[in-house]
Parts: structure tokens; C-alpha cells; sequence
């Protein structure tokens, strides 16, 4: 049974979705319970690959019975292995802690909602194990509708508007993918990932090629919100319902910075993306332009939700700078950045959600006392703060450690001063939040031994499953080292110096 | 020149789904109304199915339906049939397409329902009345 | 000479955090309180255990989690980190002492959280002492800096908030801004960060990257004081008085200093810096913060910002005797950490003391005030002393150190440095003292009656002021410590 | 927004054209796209599934997972179609229409509904006069395009046809009732929750099969596995596999199409559509 793992942890999510659906109709409390147990079946599974790969060095399986060219395969290697083992964890988790707010929001449309988290979780899963380049495109569309789906139900009516605007540029990027993929297919004439690699050296010359990557990439960008065409991202995740946001929030645009550099390493390879492309210092420019971008509009944010979104895009640039510096240290920090990026936005996310759960709303205005009236939900959102504006034990600082030294090593201060501005701003965002956490509500004057208002924190369903994030952010941090050692390290092909 | 023109004509399918696609992508752009945005991509990803099709394209090759007569035994020559491969991806894309089109016109009925208008700045100018009064 | 590995640094680092969780369940204050006094003194204990093993001149090491080759958080305990741990570690006994008094006399809101970040914070100090790599280093002085913010805002007013900003600008902005990219780059071109004798850096790369990365750790480390990042400190006096006597006066400012005398030991070594000649151009720059320090000092009415910029004055003291890079300059700063800390917790105390007992804050309001609180100014008068190095007090020894170490690296100018700002030491404290005592019956604020603050107050700095008397007599574990450093730096 | 969109769709136009130079001519029999994988299936699909149509088995088999997921896709834009428009709060709609049968008087009921009778009938509020002609031709219709429909399906192996296109048809059928007399009257053949769970088990049955090709061994999706269950050889096994998942398909694209026709058409509310 273990070596069907890697078709298992993505039928598993499908076919509950089709259950959770026909559940909804018939008896809606089972969907959650349904989803639950297919999303941690399919947890399990991914860590069953995982340990696999850590074995075997990669896992192959051929869907259909078909050999790799003509049928589909799916192949997972280091890198691909630990983004499956956080995407899964990530979603299991997520479930777990917006249950309460699900049934709050969504009364009789639980099973739709189940149905669709059940189909985003599928497709992600998908994207990030296929080994084939068109069955990506399908399942990035798949991403793609659920994510409109849940984007769309947001609470407030601008949800609707800001939605459509992400299914423009969602649609354009998936098509420019698609045409991508199109023109690797003319000119090689297949469309595995691996078997493309084999055939492209001898085409390094032709334009098509180049063409190819070009368009590819530009698809990928535009649906990761890198930076110029960022524009759908802070209005498509705040207007949406806080289970929504802090699911898609922390996964979307992680699983797409791993299809760039699935494309860059596997498909392209190394020799091709940073010596025949001269693509390196424009994108790594580009990449500055995202952080300090995202940092001051950040700034000028009066709402907690939309203040993080800006954030996301400022992280996105980290990852697609990292990424496209061209040193193994650039590498690692850019992939270590996938792991620990989505922790802190899903710990971020998950407060926010808890907030808007008890106060039912996240401007600035609404969070006056919260350091008292929700201690621990702050606390967990201290932690997470710590590990975005990378402070030590915290997971964050050793990404941007990789960053900077992989900044330094190339050559690219620009990127270096960014992300220290980057931090800087952060530091401010952050303080400026629990600044305002901190201080009473403006009206109780500084009386010695006034009466403390009552606590009233989140339920516990939703305090627990933060506080393992939490704890997640400093266990990740402290075990940098053997993430990196054996995973990392394997997952960035020789190619790059 | 004689050249230029032969590849400019040998290759015309490209220059058409071109145009197809830089027509849709102008329309979701620059089209102020939330429909014509959705024609727009409609032409979009039709102009991609129409590219990918037009690969497969053999000449002198008939559908890719295996002839019976050809018995059990004799080989069955590639090159008499077209290339069935982009037939099926375009069968996704299609379906892709609708799966979107749907999804995005319930997206402007839910708009119309809120805003009753379809035009995106008359909604901006709403919403931007909305936010004032908060 | 031999390393011992045993988990004892750790334990130190860990005592205080483990003890918050049950100060934070505690419901009786009392029970809070006797819980932080039983940290406090475990604390110093292990702290004291590990003190014969470094006198016989081993090291203590002990490694927590290994991220890359040459940055993993590993304890390393020498006499440096000793002398420092020694320090904090006991001076937290009588400051928590002394909190009981300060918080209970005026009826302080939210004293848990006080407390736990108190512990919290003591932690981090211990943890920067015995830091073994510069990254250890980093992760206990980010853990400082964000545990000090609730207590420096602790009155939760409008001043309090700016205060707030300003410390966190000055202390998070350059810590970031200045020392992480300053370690990366130097972890790019040693490949390591461990402490070692000769410092790791020499020969890596050419002088102006050397002096660029030298500007950026001595600016980042704002801690230290340094002008024109000395901000922070006056604005810091918002803080309760305890915080701002183990804080503002031991722990927060010689971690900043303590980390620049570990860069400039562990990190650039003697030989780098002579050879370069860098050390002259520090000592300018701590020889300008001590002259400036000590002027704006003469020109405060607040008894408390006073005491701030005679401490910005003080830890130059220390960062002009390492920079000096001659051996009696190094002992005589590494030593005047602890003597200063002594001194400069007294004065602190005192400061508490007036405000507990008559609320003023103001020098101009405490005319006469010795009639009414004679134990406490008493001990003040012993704090100046030792602050300006007068010789019945420890402080002299530093002094003497520092004045001969200037006399062995040929530095003229700042012997006169030196003897001008115990000047002007004396200039800013001797009037309180005399006009507390002696000023006419007419003048005088207070009634003859003796009216002290509470006990938990008095007997702290009483002891304080005790010690930095003995020290002058023996001083012997903080000098012996020094010299011993001195001696494995230096290889004298 | 015209200008920066003429210089965005000139600029990508440019870089496209610059970059069609390298490409094959049109129909050119040895470009690397007809070298490469299809001559494989075209050699192979007789002798290995039994199925002379090329598409169909690379749809259904060779590239089956694909499928599975366009399925999916299908389904999703149903199920989100759904969770955005449909309102299941039961308010009542302000004023209803009735038709008297005999005298054509049409009235207005306020916030009430009248006893089903014989002699009144409801109508839309955007009702226009029934035409004989379309509704009589639309009811002859009908049949005929749902066997067309049928065999479209059942022959997709011999003749190009398939999953899509049958499933299609009987959805338009259906659509086409619908239209010519009213969506109530459609609604009563095809329920609500029948026409969602159709098209919940039409995928199901598709994921279903290739879940049991995985529980009997095989890899998921690998039809030879259904040779033991359906008692034929494995070449037929591949044959009859891609033939149930047709089906499958067929059935879940028909139920999709009605449901969102259904919701898109009431905008949400079922009760009153085109």
C-alpha cells in the first residue's frame, strides 16, 4: 500500500470532496468530520512520501499503468516532498482552527464550502506532486475555481468585485501558462516534465525556447501577485471570509513560487535559467520593487488583514528575489522561505481570524486592549510577529539569513538593503499593532488598580490548533539546520555553484 | 523577400491566434463593462485552443480514427492520421473555459444584484461613496 | 586549560524562564514575590558553581542546536561572561528585594507581568554573559530588547508610549539595521562566528570593509550608549525605578557594552585592531560621548535623567579602556563593569527611595533632604563616590586601572580625558550631597523628623552601598577575572 | 486605461510574433509535435485498448488522470456557482402571477400563494404569451436529442464523439425544455438535490473506478485491474474501463450543465428563470 502514497494523497482529498458534497445535501454536520479524516489521511500520506524520498532520493509513480512520456507521472523529490508535507499540515490545521467561524459564517452552505476547501486542498496537492506540465495546468485551474469560489463568499459586499478582479488575472496567468506549455510542446513535442529537460539542451539557441520560459513565467508571476501585477491580491484576501484567507493566504502563492522554481530547476535547467537567460538582475530588481512596495503600502493600512496581504506580496519578492539570484544560498533561503513563509502567514491569518471571530472586525480601532481581553490570541500573534520581522529563535530570521548571505555571495546589495528595510518596516507594522493591543482603550485613564475588563478569548477549538503553530514557528527555527542539511541542500541540483 | 513572405504565409496560423489573443487580452483590459471583460477572456482562451489545435494539423492526414480495414496485423503509418495529442488537451481547455465563463457571469449576476450596474467605474464611484460615509 | 561540557550555562539562562509561568499562575503577591527571590537566588548559585572551574582558568561550553558550521547557539563561559553573569545575577537578588519595596509603596498595577518580564529579561542578560558565537549572542539581545519594552512602558501613559518608540527605534532599528547584516557578511567572509582568542576576522578582508563592518557593530549595539545613540536612555527614565536601576543601570546598558568588548576582543582581536589602528579612533569616539555625557549630566534638574547621562558617560568609560588595546586599559574597563554597576544601582536606588518616600523627583525640590532620609543619602553620597572614583570606594580601582592603561598605550590625551570627567563627576554630584546635608535650617524642605522609605527599600541600597565599599577592599573576584581575560586575550 | 492596455497588448503581441519564428509550419507531417509521443498512441491504441478512436482512448486512458480532473473542474464551477448565488432562505417573493386558464385574466397575488387548481396556472413575472409552435416542437424535440445524446456517448470508441459532447447534448436537451415552457415545470422533472447529486456521482463513479483499480493493485486509473471483475482479457478490460468512465463523464457534465443553467438562469432564488 505505501508505494501507492503519492496517488493517494491526492485522490483521497477528491473523492471526499465529491462525498462532503453529496453529505451536504443529506446530513450537513458530517462534512466537517468527512474532511477532517480525508485531509489527514492525505497529511499522512504526504509523510509517507516524504519519508521515502528521504530513503530513495525520489519517488516515481506512473498513473494509469503508462510509461513516463506517453502517460502521466508523478515524480516527487526533496523539494517537492517537503512543500507537500507543508501544504497538508498547513490546510489539516487551518481546518481544524476555523471550524467555529465556518458555522458561524456559512449556516446551511457548510457543504458547498467543505466542497470547495476539499477541491483547493486537491489541487494544490496536485500542483506541487505532478510531474507532468500539462496535468498542472488542470489542476492549477482546479486551485484556481475553488479559490473563487471561497474568495467570492466573503463576508462584506466588496468581496464580489474584488474577486472578479482575481479571476481576470487568475484566468491570464493560467492561459499564459497554458501557452507556455504550448510553446515547450511545439518545439519538443512532449510534455513530461523531465523528458522536456532531456530534449531542451539542444534547443538552448531558438527563440522559442526562451519565448517559452518567458511567457511560463510571466503566467506564474501573475498568479503568485509578484509585483507587477500584484494588483487583485490585498483587496481579493481581506474582503474574504476569515476561514477562506487563512487558508488560501498562506498556501496559494507559495505552491506557486515552487512551480517557478520547479520550472527553473527541473524543466529549465539550471544552465539555461541563469547563463543563456539573462534574466537574473531585471527579475532580482523586480523583486526589490515587490518588497518596498508592499513594505509602505503595508504602512499606510488602517486594517490588520489588509496591512498582512501587503506583507504576502512583500514576502513573494523575497522568495522570487532569493530564488532568482543564482547561489545555492540564494536557493536555499528562497525554498527555506516556501516553509517558514506559510507557517507565519497562517499564524498571522489565524489571529486575525480569531479577532474577527470575538470582535467581528480587524481595523486598528477594533483592537484596542485586545492585550488583555485576548491574551493568548495576542501572544501567538507576538510570536508570529517576532518570526515575520525575523527575530532569532523564530523561524523567519533564518530564511532571511540565507537570503541576505545568498544577496551578498552575488553581488546584489540592492536586494540586501531591501530586506533589511523590509525588516525595519515590519518591525514598525508590528509594534504599531501591539502597541495599540497594548495600551487601554482610550476612554480607562491611568488609574493604579482600576478593574481589568473581563478576558474573553477565542474558544479553545480555535486557541489550540495557533498555539501549535506557534510552537511550529520556533521548532522549524531551531531545527533550520537539519531541514536545510538533508533536504534542502539535495533538493537544488548541482547546476547551480 | 521571396522567403520572408513564404514563411509569413507557411506559418499563418500563428499570426491568426495572435490576433485572436491580443483582441482578447485589449478587451479585458481596456473594456470599461464587466461583460465585455468576460467576451474578452472568452476570446482569450478560445485564441489559445485555436493554437494548440492548429499543431496537430498533418497535412494529407485524416481524422485520428483508426481505419478497420487495416486488419490486426499490418503497422498503421502515423503519418495518415493527425496528431490526436493537442485534440485532447483542448478538450480540458474547452471545458476549463466554460467551467470560468460560468463561474465569472455568476460573479457579475452577484455584482448587479449589489451595485445594479455593470460598469466598473460606476461601481468604484459607489464604493468609494460607501467607504466615505463609514 | 581544558574545556568542560556541562548543561549548567544553559540551566542558568533557563531558571528565570521557567519561573514565569508559575509567577503568572501565583495568586497571593506574596507567593509571586518569594517564587522570583527563590529564581533569583537558584540562579545565582549556578552561576557560582561554575565560578571555581573559570578561576582555575578552564571553559565551560555547552551547544544547544547546531544550525550551520560556524553559527549554532553554543555557551561558551570565560571570564568575561563570568564576571558579567556574576554581576547581574546577583544584583537581581536585591533588586527584586528592592521591587517588593518600590512596587507595594506606590500601588503599581499588573506587578505579574512586572515580574515575569523582570525574569525574562535577566534571562537574555545571562544569556548574552555566557554566549559562546556572536549568533547566540544576537538571539539573547533581540530576546533583551523586545522583554525590556513592557517594562520601560510600564505606566501605559502617553509618555510612556513616545518612550516606547524611541527605544524601540533606537534599539530594534539598529540592531537590525545594523548588526545583522554586519554578522552576515562577516560569517560570509570568516565562514564562522565563534569567539576565539585572536578574533576571527584578522586577515579576511581589506581595511575599509574591516572598518565599515567595525562602524556597524560598535553603532548597532545601541545599548552601549554611544553617542549620538544615546536617546534612548533619558527617555527610558519613564520606566519604575527598579526597572530602570537593574536595567537601565546593569543589565540593558552592559549587554550593549558587553557586546562590543566581545566584538572587539572575540570578534576583531587585539592584533587586528592595533595593526589597523582602530582602537585610537574608538577611544575618540568614547572619549567624545564621556566629556559630552558628563556636561549635559551637569545641566539636569531630574535626579533620574542625571543619573541616565552619567551612565552613557560611565560605559564609555569601559569601551575607551578595551579600545585602548593596552593590557592595564582592558583590566581597568572590564573591571569598572562591575564597579560601576554597584555604584550606579546605589544611586538608582536612592533615586527610588525619594520618590517612594516623598514623591519628589526634582534636585531643586530636595534641599535638606538628608535630615529626613539621612541612611539613604548616605548611601548616595557612598554611590558618587564610587561613580567619580574616590578612593574608600570600588570605583577607584577601575579608575587607577584606566589611567595607567592609558599611561601604557601613550595616550595623553585621554589621561586628560580621564581626570577632566571625574571632574565633572564630582562637579554634578557633590552639590546634591552637600546641599541635602548642609543646607540652611531656612531653605530646608523637610521637617527634622526621620521618615524613611519603606524597609524593602532601605536595606537594598544600603547593601549596594556596603558593596561597593568592600569592593574597594577586595575586590578580588571581578579583578581577578579581568586580569585573567586580559591575560588570554593579550597572551601577556 | 485604453492607452495602457493598447501599449500592454502590443507589446505582448510583439514579443509573441518575434517568438513564432522559430515554430514549424502549419500541417508540416515531421514538426517535433508529430514526432515525438502522438505517433506512439496512433500505432498503439488498437492493439492496446481495443479502441480505434485516438482521442477517446487518450483521453480516457492514456491521459485519463487529466480527464479525471476536467471533470472535476466541471464539477467545482457547479458547486461554486451554487455557493454564490443560491439563497436557501426561504423569503417569500413579494407578489406572485396567476393565468386563468379559460378567460386568459392574469392576477396579482401580494405575499400569498393560491391553492393548486386546474383553472389557475402560475406564470413569470417576465412572462411572455406561450407560443404553440415552440413549445409543441420543443416537446418533439426532445427525445430524439437525448438519444442522439446516448449515442454520441456509447460510440465515442468508434466515432468521434465521447463523455463531453453526449453529456452536453442531454444537459441542452434538458435546457431546451426548460426554456420553452418554464424553469418550475423543469424543476419539477429534475429536482434541485437530484441534479447536484447527479453530477456529485457522475464524478464519483469516475474517481471510483480509478480508486478501485488502485484497491485491487494496480496503479490508480490502470483498467487492467477491471479484467478479473468483468471476466474479459485485459486489452477489453482497458476497452470497457475507458467506456464506464465515459459515462461517468457523461453523466456529471449533464448534471453540471443543468445546475448551473438552473442557478444562473433564477439567479439564485429557483423559483422564477428565463
Amino acid at each position: 500500500m505505501s508505494t501507492q502514497y503519492p496517488a493517494l494523497l491526492v485522490t483521497i482529498p477528491l473523492l471526499s470532496g465529491f462525498v462532503i458534497s453529496a453529505a451536504g445535501w443529506l446530513n450537513r454536520r458530517l462534512c466537517f468530520y468527512i474532511a477532517v479524516i480525508a485531509l489527514a489521511g492525505s497529511a499522512f500520506s504526504c509523510f509517507g512520501v516524504l519519508l521515502q524520498v528521504l530513503q530513495e532520493g525520489h519517488v516515481t509513480y506512473h498513473l494509469g499503468g503508462w510509461d513516463p512520456p506517453w502517460g502521466i507521472e508523478y515524480y516527487v523529490d526533496y523539494l517537492n516532498g517537503l512543500v507537500l508535507v507543508v501544504v497538508s499540515t498547513v490546510a489539516l490545521v487551518n481546518l481544524i482552527a476555523t471550524k467555529r467561524s465556518v458555522e458561524e459564517e456559512f449556516q446551511e452552505k457548510i457543504g458547498p464550502f467543505y466542497t470547495l476547501y476539499a477541491f483547493m486542498v486537491t489541487g494544490l496537492l496536485g500542483i506541487v506532486v505532478t510531474g507532468d506540465a500539462f496535468n498542472l495546468y488542470v489542476l492549477l485551474e482546479i486551485t484556481a475555481l475553488s479559490g473563487y469560489g471561497l474568495l467570492g463568499m466573503g463576508k462584506n459586499d466588496r468581496a464580489t468585485l474584488s474577486t472578479l478582479n482575481y479571476l481576470y488575472m487568475g484566468t491570464i496567468g493560467a492561459c499564459f501558462y497554458l501557452l507556455g506549455i504550448g510553446y515547450l510542446y511545439i518545439v519538443t513535442g512532449s510534455l513530461n516534465m523531465r523528458d522536456i529537460a532531456q530534449i531542451l539542451p539542444s534547443l538552448y539557441g531558438s527563440k522559442a525556447v526562451l519565448a517559452a520560459f518567458i511567457i511560463c513565467l510571466v503566467g506564474v508571476w501573475a498568479k503568485m501577485a509578484f509585483f507587477p501585477f500584484h494588483g487583485w491580491l490585498p483587496n481579493a484576501y481581506t474582503h474574504a471570509s476569515s476561514a477562506a484567507s487563512s487558508l488560501i493566504a498562506p498556501l496559494v502563492t507559495k505552491v506557486m513560487i515552487y512551480v517557478m522554481i520547479r520550472l527553473m530547476l527541473t524543466i529549465f535547467t539550471p544552465a539555461f535559467t541563469f547563463s543563456v537567460a539573462q534574466l537574473s538582475k531585471p527579475v532580482v530588481w523586480l523583486a526589490v520593487a515587490a518588497i518596498v512596495m508592499g513594505g509602505i503600502f503595508a504602512l499606510a493600512q488602517r486594517d490588520l488583514k489588509k496591512m498582512l496581504t501587503y506583507i504576502i506580496v512583500a514576502e513573494v519578492g523575497y522568495m522570487v528575489g532569493g530564488a532568482w539570484l543564482g547561489n545555492r544560498a540564494g536557493m536555499t533561503g528562497a525554498i527555506l522561505h516556501i516553509l517558514n513563509d506559510a507557517l507565519m502567514t497562517l499564524c498571522v491569518f489565524l489571529v486575525a481570524g480569531n479577532i474577527v471571530y470575538k470582535v467581528k472586525g480587524c481595523a486598528f480601532d477594533d483592537l484596542k486592549g485586545l492585550m488583555r481581553k485576548m491574551p493568548f490570541t495576542m501572544g501567538a500573534f507576538v510570536v508570529g510577529a517576532l518570526s515575520i520581522i525575523g527575530v532569532p529563535p523564530t523561524c523567519g530570521f533564518f530564511s532571511k539569513w540565507y537570503l541576505i548571505s545568498g544577496a551578498i555571495q552575488a553581488g546584489q546589495y540592492a536586494f540586501v538593503v531591501a530586506l533589511l528595510f523590509s525588516s525595519l518596516v515590519n518591525v514598525v507594522l508590528f509594534f504599531r499593532v501591539i502597541e495599540i493591543g497594548y495600551y487601554e482603550p482610550a476612554g480607562s485613564h491611568h488609574g493604579h488598580e482600576h478593574h481589568p475588563e473581563p478576558m474573553d478569548e477565542a474558544p479553545l477549538t480555535m486557541l489550540v490548533p495557533l498555539f501549535i503553530v506557534a510552537a511550529g514557528l520556533i521548532l522549524v527555527g531551531l531545527y533550520t539546520g537539519d531541514i536545510v542539511n538533508r533536504i534542502i541542500e539535495l533538493a537544488i541540483p548541482n547546476g547551480i555553484v | 523577400m521571396e522567403d520572408i513572405v513564404q514563411t509569413v504565409v507557411a506559418k499563418y496560423n500563428y499570426w491568426i491566434y495572435i490576433t485572436l489573443m491580443m483582441m482578447g487580452l485589449y478587451a479585458m483590459i481596456a473594456k470599461n463593462n464587466l461583460i465585455k471583460k468576460i467576451v474578452g477572456m472568452n476570446i482569450f482562451q478560445t485564441a489559445i485552443i485555436l493554437f494548440y489545435v492548429s499543431i496537430g494539423v498533418k497535412k494529407g492526414a485524416t481524422i485520428p480514427i483508426i481505419k478497420a480495414l487495416h486488419g490486426h496485423h499490418e503497422a498503421i503509418n502515423p503519418a495518415e492520421y493527425m496528431n490526436p495529442l493537442p485534440h485532447v488537451l483542448m478538450l480540458t481547455a474547452i471545458v476549463v473555459g466554460v467551467a470560468t465563463l460560468g463561474v465569472a457571469l455568476a460573479f457579475a449576476i452577484r455584482v448587479y444584484n449589489r451595485y445594479n450596474t455593470l460598469e466598473e467605474d460606476e461601481i468604484l464611484s459607489q464604493i468609494r461613496t460607501k467607504t466615505e460615509e463609514i | 586549560m581544558e574545556t568542560i561540557t556541562s548543561i549548567r550555562p544553559l540551566l542558568a539562562v533557563l531558571v528565570s524562564l521557567s519561573v514565569t509561568p508559575i509567577l503568572v499562575s501565583s495568586r497571593a503577591p506574596n507567593v509571586r514575590e518569594a517564587w522570583t527571590f527563590v529564581a533569583a537566588t537558584v540562579k545565582f548559585l549556578i552561576v557560582l558553581s561554575m565560578l571555581p572551574a573559570i578561576l582555575h582558568g578552564n571553559e565551560i561550553v555547552y551547544t544547544l542546536v547546531e544550525f550551520l558550521p560556524g553559527a549554532a547557539i553554543k555557551f561558551r563561559v570565560d571570564a568575561l561572561g563570568m564576571l558579567f553573569a556574576l554581576v547581574s545575577s546577583s544584583l537581581w537578588i536585591i533588586t527584586s528585594a528592592y521591587s517588593i519595596g518600590y512596587m507595594r509603596g506606590l500601588k503599581e498595577h499588573s506587578q505579574t507581568r512586572y515580574f515575569c518580564f523582570f525574569a525574562f529579561c535577566l534571562s537574555a542578560t545571562v544569556g548574552v554573559a555566557f554566549s559562546g558565537n556572536l549568533l547566540t549572542l544576537y538571539l539573547f539581545y533581540e530576546m533583551l530588547s523586545l522583554a525590556t519594552y513592557p517594562l520601560v512602558t510600564h505606566h501605559q501613559d502617553e509618555q510612556a508610549r513616545r518612550s516606547g518608540h524611541k527605544y524601540l527605534l533606537y534599539i530594534v532599528g539598529t540592531s537590525i539595521g545594523f548588526v545583522l547584516p554586519a554578522m552576515l557578511i562577516s560569517y560570509n567572509l570568516a565562514g564562522t562566528l565563534e569567539f576565539s582568542k585572536h578574533g576571527f576576522l584578522a586577515g579576511t578582508a581589506s581595511k575599509p570593509l574591516l572598518g565599515l563592518l567595525l562602524f556597524m557593530f560598535i553603532f548597532g549595539f545601541a545599548k552601549a550608549a554611544i553617542m549620538p545613540l544615546h536617546g534612548w536612555l533619558p527617555a527610558a527614565m519613564v520606566a519604575p525605578t527598579p526597572v530602570s536601576a537593574l536595567l537601565h543601570a546593569v543589565a540593558v546598558v552592559k549587554v550593549g557594552v558587553f557586546s562590543i568588548v566581545r566584538i572587539l576582543t572575540g570578534v576583531f582581536g587585539v592584533q587586528l585592531l592595533s595593526s589597523l589602528d582602530f582602537g585610537t579612533v574608538i577611544c575618540y569616539v568614547a572619549a567624545f560621548t564621556i566629556i559630552v555625557g558628563s556636561l549635559i549630566a551637569l545641566s539636569q534638574d531630574n535626579l533620574k535623567r542625571l543619573l541616565a547621562f552619567s551612565t552613557i558617560a560611565q560605559l564609555s568609560y569601559i569601551v575607551l579602556g578595551v579600545a585602548l588595546l593596552s593590557p592595564k586599559g582592558m583590566t581597568g574597563g572590564i573591571v569598572h563593569i562591575a564597579m560601576h554597576a554597584f555604584g550606579k544601582i546605589t544611586l538608582f536606588f536612592c533615586a527610588g527611595a525619594i520618590f517612594v518616600a516623598t514623591g519628589k523627583k526634582n534636585i531643586s525640590e530636595m534641599l535638606g533632604i538628608g535630615r529626613r532620609m539621612p541612611v539613604t543619602m548616605a548611601a548616595f553620597f557612598i554611590g558618587a563616590l564610587s561613580i567619580t572614583g574616590v578612593p574608600p570606594c570600588g570605583g577607584f580601582i577601575s579608575k587607577w586601572y584606566l589611567v595607567l592603561g592609558t599611561l601604557q598605550a601613550h595616550q595623553v590625551v585621554f589621561l586628560v580625558v580621564l581626570l577632566v570627567s571625574s571632574l565633572l563627576n564630582a562637579c554634578y554630584f557633590m552639590p546634591i550631597v552637600y546641599k541635602a546635608f548642609f543646607c540652611p535650617p531656612k531653605e530646608a524642605m523637610f521637617q527634622n523628623t526621620v521618615q524613611e522609605a519603606p524597609l524593602f527599600c532601605v536595606v537594598p541600597l544600603a547593601i549596594t552601598a556596603l558593596i561597593s565599599i568592600i569592593l574597594f577592599f577586595y575586590p578580588q573576584p571581578f579583578l581577578r577575572l579581568a586580569i585573567m581575560m586580559v591575560q588570554s586575550i593579550t597572551g601577556t | 486605461m485604453k492607452a495602457i492596455g493598447f501599449v500592454i497588448v502590443l507589446l505582448t503581441g510583439g514579443f509573441l510574433i518575434y517568438a513564432a519564428a522559430d515554430f514549424p509550419g502549419w500541417g508540416d507531417p515531421n514538426s517535433p509535435a508529430s514526432l515525438h509521443v502522438s505517433p506512439y498512441y496512433l500505432e498503439n491504441t488498437v492493439e492496446q485498448t481495443h479502441v480505434p478512436n485516438a482521442v477517446t482512448s487518450v483521453v480516457a486512458d492514456y491521459r485519463g488522470y487529466d480527464t479525471m480532473f476536467e471533470t472535476t473542474v466541471i464539477f467545482t464551477a457547479g458547486v461554486v456557482c451554487f455557493f454564490l448565488l443560491r439563497t436557501l432562505l426561504r423569503k417569500e417573493p413579494e407578489d406572485r402571477l396567476y393565468r386563468h386558464v379559460l378567460t386568459g385574466v392574469t392576477i396579482r397575488v401580494k405575499e400569498g400563494k393560491l391553492p393548486p387548481s386546474e383553472e389557475f396556472e402560475r406564470i413569470d413575472t417576465t412572462w411572455t404569451p406561450h407560443d404553440l409552435i415552440i413549445k409543441t416542437i420543443c416537446r418533439l424535440l426532445v427525445p430524439f436529442v437525448q438519444i442522439f445524446a446516448l449515442y454520441v456517448i456509447c460510440f465515442g470508441h468508434y466515432s468521434p464523439g465521447g463523455g463531453f459532447q453526449g453529456g452536453v447534448i442531454l444537459g441542452a436537451s434538458i435546457i431546451v425544455y426548460a426554456i420553452s415552457t418554464d424553469l418550475r415545470s423543469e424543476l419539477q422533472r429534475i429536482r434541485e438535490k437530484t441534479d447536484a447529486l447527479l453530477s456529485a456521482f457522475g464524478v464519483f463513479l469516475y474517481a471510483g473506478t480509478g480508486a478501485l483499480c488502485l484497491l485491487l493493485g494496480f496503479n490508480f486509473l490502470d483498467y487492467h485491474a477491471l479484467a478479473p471483475i468483468l471476466f474479459v482479457n485485459r486489452v477489453m478490460a482497458r476497452s470497457h474501463g475507458i467506456f464506464i468512465v465515459e459515462v461517468g463523464v457523461g453523466i456529471a457534465v449533464m448534471g453540471t450543465m443543468i445546475w448551473i443553467y438552473s442557478v444562473l438562469a433564477s439567479r439564485g432564488h429557483y423559483d422564477e428563470g428565463l
